[in-house]
């Protein structure tokens, strides 16, 4: 705790504080939050003022500024503290804290316009969480040990709930809510057994903590239990294409560029655990190259354009997960950031499109280039650097993704992400072309450009999703991550020509507009979707496991235990009825028991 | 030897009307019982030299105590008869209870050792005096308070007027209600077999009428009519 | 005359007094039972005062008589209230606490 | 022993005495009533009728003595009784002269309020075992009025206890030879005092304005309705002595008792100034019942607790503080 009110401190708890400033504002003071637009402002102001505090921060590091924390002890036991709260900034935190602001400060202006149907006290309600969110966004990313990073990783989830559940009267909004709560506090056992190893073993939640490799296997393993739940890996990521039930600004925040990529930061932030668990990483490889493949997949066979974004970013959460599980902090940590810019430009412009067509379905659109040139440019852009077109930011992610994959495991994951790469610019090049080109269906006929407030944030994040790539030295130098250095060889041809390959299936199949989905190979995975592989599989999970252990608990509580209590109070009844004449209401009889009381006591006396 | 006779004496006269006191089968005699139990001890005070509190026990408890007693028999029952019936019960557990204690302190009493005769001369009732407005004086003030609560206290208590009409007065209601159900009944029954007007008849209902009276107390107006 | 034979005297007073509360049923009745036993304790403390030739025994005395006092009104006060509730004056009348 | 024998001498004499002197009252009070009236009361027996009062007790004696049949003859028997015995019992502790005086206790005053208060019960008895409505409500309204006039009734006896310093009578009537008769005490508060005293003595004894316990008007003869012959003559005795021992106990306690010029070298002159303040209280008393009328049962006690009680209490204060302030009063 050096100089406590220094600079960088200063702007790191005015990071933190100022939206939970205004979270308690409007939570506290209904008759704003009811008004609505000036909630809006109220949650705004303080985007910007973390924004602006972010940026001073990243400015900081990029300069001679040494990493430092401002923290107090608390949960004090026998004099020490168990845990500490404060804020830390290093390159790490402060890069993330400015992506974190930026796309949360995208959103919201985009939320302004977007929600601007909504009845005033929804829309108040929902700036309300927006700002609770980028609180415990930024408590998680500036968090000194595991366990204030575990407070803002609950808070996030519980504001994820809120905000899937944002329209509540709907009951899919309702149960999407639920599912993804449940599944990511499933997950988050992990982190709570986690934090009880690692405190049982060093005394402290650090980040830094120095374990044995066994140790540290089962740390970061129990870790990557929540890092799944929480980034949407497979087996658990059911909960994110549900997730979509929400606002599409929501998904574009929390749901694609900032809460789901917590997970990836978190490994990130525990670098020191997970690089002595080499056996978790061989786990998360196998895991994220899985995930990346298989979401892809489903990814190509969605009608519903956001499900398509969803899976896509499952798809790109594992190739951040592999990279990690390769060893590449920097590479992971790097796509996670040109991920959070192109992927929150592609849900906004989603969104821009969904509010023109008033429809989620692809089928709806079509011909949309005409109608709403800027919002299909931002689209466009989006998709190109989502499928690492050369010279867009997530080429050169993607490139040191795949870098570090090269000769890992047999190959295999290298080829799985190399597939996905393909597949990847394949669905994105269906949805381009089903929704923006050919001829208008449906709803799309009515459709036009939306406002300046919706175009601005889409103009801003896609200027960042093509310019960021070229600041990878500066990244990998702020955040001390790994050297940074771009290599023209075999992985980013391939790479290079496989998106372009799936471009150009893409065209094949759909070019001109024409929706045909269910065509050759795409029927099989359609097939595989349809069937729901993965839910089907946990609902035959729920039906004949969880319901006939649970019966059989039930019947063990019903019979067993009741059985139990009911005796007791049976017992306790047929003692009380018996006892109870001893309560006859007549005094003398009370006397009597005195009397006899005193005459034992007497007798006692004398026998002693 | 003469403060022995008269000890003896007190002593037989005391627990004789005691005796009395929780044997008599009339509240009244058990009262008044009690007043004549007091006075003996009030002279058994004179006989131990304690003059003034001896006045004090005929002022206030033969004078007092009593006399609110035989009031409190006297508004607690209907003044219809001399004999207000206080019977006993339990007599084995009352015997046992009473024996048991008697025996307990007996043994206790004749286990210690106790003076014989005084030690010193009787206290004056100025000691008395003194002791009670010198040391005592703050238990004296605060029996004085003890006093004025339980006055307070026993008006409240007996004034209060919101439980409605005694029991007494439902319970003759009720029999006056089914008397009058029963009457209501016999008419029925003495009009239904018989259709042709019979002399006999016809005496039947004033006569189940004469019932009422003596259930409620008021004389039905068809009687004084009929 | 002694100490003794005073006490005992007293104590038998008083187990007259226990045997009347265990067996009477009326109210009043009881309260005269507690009436005798109070005296007996009295006639215990007057003698006491003789035979030690202290006056502290008939100051307590005369405490213990105004607190019998008090007693009686309380006492006779809830006779009437129980006379009122349930138009009798016997204690089995008032058994609604029964079990 | 000799204490026995002189308490039973004197005891005889001062009992013969208030019989013989409520007998010879009896003649004066009825002499007295028909004079205010205007007529000219007994006058065949003896001379002025002086007999009468004998003739009366002979025609009483041969009555029959009835009790009533569902009554409790006990109780109906020991009631005249006990009250004729209170009210002579107090009559032990009056000083007659410095010297005669049946039993000088030293708590003469709480002996003669004591005794007094069991009267009550006596009157409660004969209404209870009468077994009669009249008799019975009479009896309750004894209680009544008993219960309340005792209060200022001790509390204006403790007046010249606490002036006195003593509650001996005769210690009482001798400070008052050395200093000075209570009654004449400045104002307050020996005077009103002995008002109140007056007042309550008068209402223990059940005599107009405050016999309410026996109106005849409303309630036949009060506890005495199913009295005949003795019985009821002991009554009748009982009320009179009850009076006149009353009279002689509040001139004992306020107007000096014995005391008087030359009383201290001529003990008989003793005797004869507390006769006569005696007979001039009964007098006082027979004055008033043949003037006033009777007092209604709430006003009775109304005057009781609202005037006498708190007036009786403050007197006893301003006495306490007279004590206390004023030197050499004892």
């Amino acid at each position: 705790m050096r100089s406590p009110l220094s600079e960088a401190p200063l702007a790191a708890l005015v990071a933190v504080l100022a939206p939970a400033l205004a979270a308690l504002l409007l939570a506290v003071l209904p008759m704003v939050r009811r008004r609505g637009a000036p909630a809006a402002w109220i949650c705004l102001a303080s985007s910007v003022a973390s924004l602006v505090s972010a940026g001073l921060l990243l400015a900081g590091q990029l300069g001679e500024a040494e990493p430092m924390a401002w923290t107090t002890s608390w949960l004090t036991l026998d004099g020490q503290g168990l845990g500490e709260l404060g804020v830390n900034v290093d390159g790490i935190s402060a890069s993330m804290l400015v992506v974190v602001t930026i796309v949360a400060l995208c959103v919201q202006v985009f939320s302004v316009s977007y929600m601007h149907d909504e009845p005033p006290d929804a829309y108040g309600r929902y700036f309300t969480y927006h700002a609770l969110f980028l609180f415990s966004m930024n408590l998680l990313v500036l968090a000194p040990d595991l366990l204030q990073l575990f407070a803002g990783w609950e808070l996030v989830g519980v504001t994820s709930y809120l905000l899937i559940g944002f329209y509540y009267r709907k009951p899919s909004a309702g149960r999407a809510a639920l599912k993804a709560f449940w599944i990511t506090k499933l997950a988050d056992m992990g982190f709570i057994l986690a934090l009880a190893v690692l405190f049982t073993s060093t005394s402290a939640f650090r980040f830094d903590a120095e374990l044995s490799t066994p140790l540290a296997n089962v740390v970061a393993g129990l870790l990557f239990f929540a890092v799944v739940g929480k980034s949407a890996q497979f087996p658990l990521h059911i909960w994110l294409p549900d997730a979509m039930e929400g606002p599409t600004p929501v998904s574009a925040l929390l749901h694609a560029a900032t809460m789901v990529a917590a997970g990836v930061f978190l490994v990130v932030r525990a670098d020191p655990i997970f690089a002595h668990a080499p056996d978790t990483r061989e786990v998360m490889l196998v895991v994220g190259s899985l995930t990346a493949l298989f979401a892809a997949g489903l990814a190509t066979v969605q009608t519903d354009i956001k499900k398509v974004l969803a899976y896509s970013t499952c798809s790109q959460l594992g190739y951040m997960v592999a990279a990690l599980g390769a060893g590449s902090t920097l590479g992971g940590y790097f796509h996670l950031t040109t991920h959070a810019f192109f992927k929150a430009l592609l849900f906004l412009s989603a969104g821009s499109v969904i509010h023109a067509v008033h429809s989620n379905e692809l089928a709806d659109m079509g011909g949309l280039r005409k109608r709403m040139p800027l919002t299909a440019t931002a689209f466009i852009v989006g998709s190109l650097a989502l499928a690492g077109i050369p010279g867009t930011a997530g080429f050169f992610s993607k490139d040191l993704v795949l870098a570090a994959l090269e000769g890992r495991m047999g190959w295999l994951p290298y080829v799985a992400l190399m597939t996905t790469a393909f597949l990847t610019a394949f669905y994105m090049g269906r949805v381009v072309l089903v929704a923006f080109f050919g001829e208008a269906r449906g709803k799309a006929d009515h459709a036009h450009e939306s406002g300046a407030l919706m175009l601005g944030p889409l103009a801003v994040l896609a200027v960042l999703s093509l310019g960021v790539g070229y600041f990878g030295a500066h990244f990998a130098e702020v955040t001390a991550t790994g050297e940074y250095h771009l290599h023209f060889g075999m992985t980013p041809a391939i790479a290079s020509g496989l998106a372009l390959g799936g471009f150009a299936l893409a065209y094949a199949v759909f070019g001109g507009g024409r929706d045909a989905s269910g065509v050759g190979v795409l029927a099989l995975l359609d097939g595989a979707a349809r069937s729901a592989l993965v839910d089907r599989t946990y609902e035959a999970l729920y039906r004949h496991g969880m319901l006939n252990a649970a019966a059989a608990i039930g019947w063990f509580d019903r019979y067993v235990m009741d059985g139990l209590v009911n005796l007791s109070g049976w017992l306790t009844l047929v003692a009380a009825r018996s006892l109870r004449r001893l309560q006859s209401g007549f005094a003398p009889d009370y006397v009597f028991a005195v009397v006899l009381g005193a005459l034992a006591l007497a007798a006692w006396g004398y026998l002693s | 030897m003469i403060t022995t006779i008269g000890f003896g004496l007190l002593a037989a006269l005391l627990v004789g009307s005691a005796l009395y006191v929780v044997r008599a089968t009339n509240l009244v005699h058990s009262v008044l019982g009690l007043g004549v139990t007091l006075s003996i001890t009030a002279l058994l005070y004179a006989l131990l030299e304690a003059n003034f509190v001896a006045g004090v026990q005929v002022l206030l408890y033969v004078g007092g105590v009593v006399t609110l007693m035989i009031f409190g028999v006297m508004v607690t029952r209907r003044h219809d008869g001399i004999v207000v019936r206080s019977d006993s019960a339990n007599e084995v557990r009352g015997l046992l209870g009473g024996g048991g204690i008697f025996v307990l302190l007996a043994l206790s009493i004749l286990e210690s050792d106790l003076p014989s005769s005084p030690v010193g001369p009787a206290p004056s009732t100025a000691s008395l005096a003194s002791e009670l407005l010198g040391p005592h004086v703050v238990a004296f003030e605060a029996l004085s308070m003890l006093l004025l609560a339980a006055i307070v206290g026993a008006i409240v208590i007996a004034r209060r007027r919101d439980f409605g009409e005694p029991r007494q007065d439902l319970v003759t209601r009720a029999r006056a209600a089914r008397e009058a159900l029963r009457v209501e009944a016999l008419r029925a029954e003495a009009e239904a077999p018989s259709p042709e007007p019979a002399a006999s008849d016809a005496a039947e209902p004033p006569r189940a009428d004469e019932a009422l009276p003596s259930t409620d107390g008021s004389v039905p107006a068809q009687e004084a009519s009929s | 005359m002694t100490l003794t034979t005073c006490l005992l005297l007293a104590s038998a007073l008083f187990s007259v007094g226990v045997y009347g509360l265990l067996t009477r049923q009326q109210l009043v009745a009881v309260l005269v039972s507690v009436e005798l036993m109070a005296n007996a304790a009295n006639i215990v403390l007057v003698a006491f005062s003789h035979f030690t030739a202290s006056p502290l025994g008939q100051v307590f005395t005369l405490f213990a008589l105004a607190i019998t006092v008090a007693e009686v009104a309380v006492g006779l006060a809830l006779a009437l209230l129980l006379y009122r509730t349930h138009a009798s004056s016997r204690l089995d009348a008032a058994k609604e606490m029964n079990g | 022993m000799s204490a026995l024998l002189r308490g039973f001498v004197y005891g005889l004499l001062v009992v013969n005495a208030v019989l013989l002197t409520s007998a010879v009252n009896i003649w004066f009070e009825r002499k007295f009533s028909a004079r205010m009236q205007s007529r000219v009361g007994p006058t065949r027996v003896g001379p002025l009728g002086l007999l009468q009062p004998f003739a009366d007790v002979a025609k009483l004696m041969s009555k029959e003595d009835t009790v009533p049949a569902s009554g409790n003859r006990v109780l109906f028997t020991a009631a005249p009784l006990l009250a004729t015995v209170c009210a002579l019992a107090a009559a032990a502790v009056v000083p007659f002269t410095p010297d005669v005086v049946a039993a000088d206790l030293d708590v003469g005053v709480l002996w003669v309020l004591a005794v007094g208060s069991i009267t009550t019960i006596a009157i409660f008895m004969a209404g209870w075992a009468s077994n009669n409505k009249f008799a019975l409500l009479g009896g309750m309204r004894s209680i009544a009025q008993a219960v309340s006039y005792e209060v200022p009734l001790v509390l204006s006896a403790m007046v010249p206890v606490v002036l006195s310093g003593t509650m001996s009578l005769s210690g009482i009537v001798t400070w008052q030879s050395e200093h000075l008769w209570i009654a004449a005490w400045p104002l307050i508060p020996g005077l009103p005092a002995f008002v109140i005293f007056f007042l309550a003595m008068t209402a223990e004894a059940n005599r107009i304005p405050f016999d309410i316990p026996e109106a005849e008007s409303e309630l036949v003869a009060g506890v005495t309705t199913e009295y005949s012959g003795m019985k009821f003559a002991l009554f009748y005795v009982g009320e009179y002595a009850h009076t006149l021992v009353g009279s002689a106990i509040a001139s004992a306690l306020f107007l000096g008792g014995w005391s008087g010029p030359m009383a201290a070298t001529m003990p008989w002159l003793g005797l004869v100034y507390m006769v006569v303040k005696t007979l001039f209280l009964f007098f006082m008393i027979t004055w008033v019942r043949w003037s006033l009328v009777r007092f209604r049962s709430d006003q009775l006690l109304a005057i009781c607790w609202k005037w006498l009680v708190p007036i009786s209490v403050g007197l006893v204060l301003v006495a306490a503080l007279w004590v206390e302030l004023v030197p050499g009063v004892h």
